[in-house]
């Protein structure tokens, strides 16, 4: 798991990824792109990390790739990311596509729903948490 | 003393409570006003570890960590 | 569709393939890239294809995303590709994540079914059609 | 003249046949030792469009593809 300041280097990203499994004799690799859309004249989204919980949501993918022989990645962005550019990468490989592009699905989705990342629209300078398209994580209420 | 501090958008300066368990920072949560509209959407964590009952018990020095809805990608 | 003799440069694909679409407002971009693996004591797999059927194939897939409000795009390598060396990659581009999801394993699944491409193993030199792996396409046995 | 063309590994040299459907088609192929173990696994296009129904009239010059299967990827 990698998080970088602002937008992602997508192709260095991409390229390093497939070096690093060159030789480890996966046969699909399927990375997910995230770029930020133009939309309601934002300038681009800002996004908060909690690096802790986000580690150890990413090392449980790990252990549940690897019962399948397969492998998780994931690349975010902290900060102000512009639109037209990427803020997340995440990707699998494994020996065989069936469980490759199953898993990049529930990968994805499970990312969506419980990595704790917290999105804001900046327009104007101004940075508004994007509550409309923001999902309560498993387990919501507890305290209420 | 347990540590309570808000995650992303909420915005609240981290706060030092007493409690036993986290049925007693729930009670304590909800006297805090500017928290009205955020708990009943929020997930909670017990040092960086996602937790789901209200039973748990705390010992000193415990962080909880209050979770908004997140939307990451 | 692009179709290149030996394996594919899936880094200049890849990147290519993301610039051509960098200002298209695509939420989600997922390649998917197909490795050859070390198994059988192959040193390569070799591919015969038949154009211009597999050009009515994809197009027929480009009106399909198009629907959707997505785009697909494949590469796919004609002769020796050795073993460690990518043979295929295809991707789908759309606003939204669920369907490109969709449509990434739906595009992957009907390509392994039904583009008119044939798979040989190469075994000290020799070129052995992969049948065990290969499946018949819809429609077949008609002039049995 | 109808030509038929054998793709991928089946190997066999194209053929020109009179037929005016693809059923008297299946019917020349079936003569052709060669084919036996190929026939009941391949599909068929007709001027490289994939077809499926035998009743499909055939005029001069029309080109028959025999698709054995396949594995990209």
């Amino acid at each position: 798991m990698e998080l970088h300041s602002g937008s992602l280097d997508t192709k260095e990203i991409f390229g390093r990824w497939l070096d690093e499994q060159a030789k480890s004799n996966y046969g699909a690799y399927i990375p997910f792109v995230g770029t930020i859309r133009a939309e309601d004249g934002i300038e681009a989204l800002s996004f908060d990390i909690y690096e802790p919980i986000l580690q150890k949501w990413f090392d449980e993918w790990q252990e549940r790739a690897k019962v399948l022989g397969a492998v998780v990645k994931m690349a975010h962005s902290v900060g102000d990311v512009p639109v037209h550019t990427s803020s997340y990468v995440s990707a699998v490989f494994s020996p065989r596509r069936r469980v490759a592009l199953e898993l990049i699905d529930e990968f994805v989705e499970d990312f969506k729903a419980n990595a704790p990342i917290w999105k804001y629209d900046v327009k104007n300078g101004e940075r508004i948490y994007a509550e409309d398209r923001s999902t309560p994580m498993d387990g919501a209420g507890l305290l209420k | 003393m347990i540590k309570v501090e808000f995650l992303g958008p909420i915005g609240k300066t981290p706060m030092e409570i007493e409690a036993t368990t986290l049925a007693d920072v729930a009670v304590k949560l909800k006297e805090e006003q500017e928290l009205g509209a955020w708990l009943d959407k929020c997930a909670v964590a017990l040092n960086d570890t996602m937790v789901n009952d209200l039973t748990t018990v705390l010992k000193d020095g415990d962080k909880i960590s209050i979770l908004p809805p997140v939307c990451g990608g």
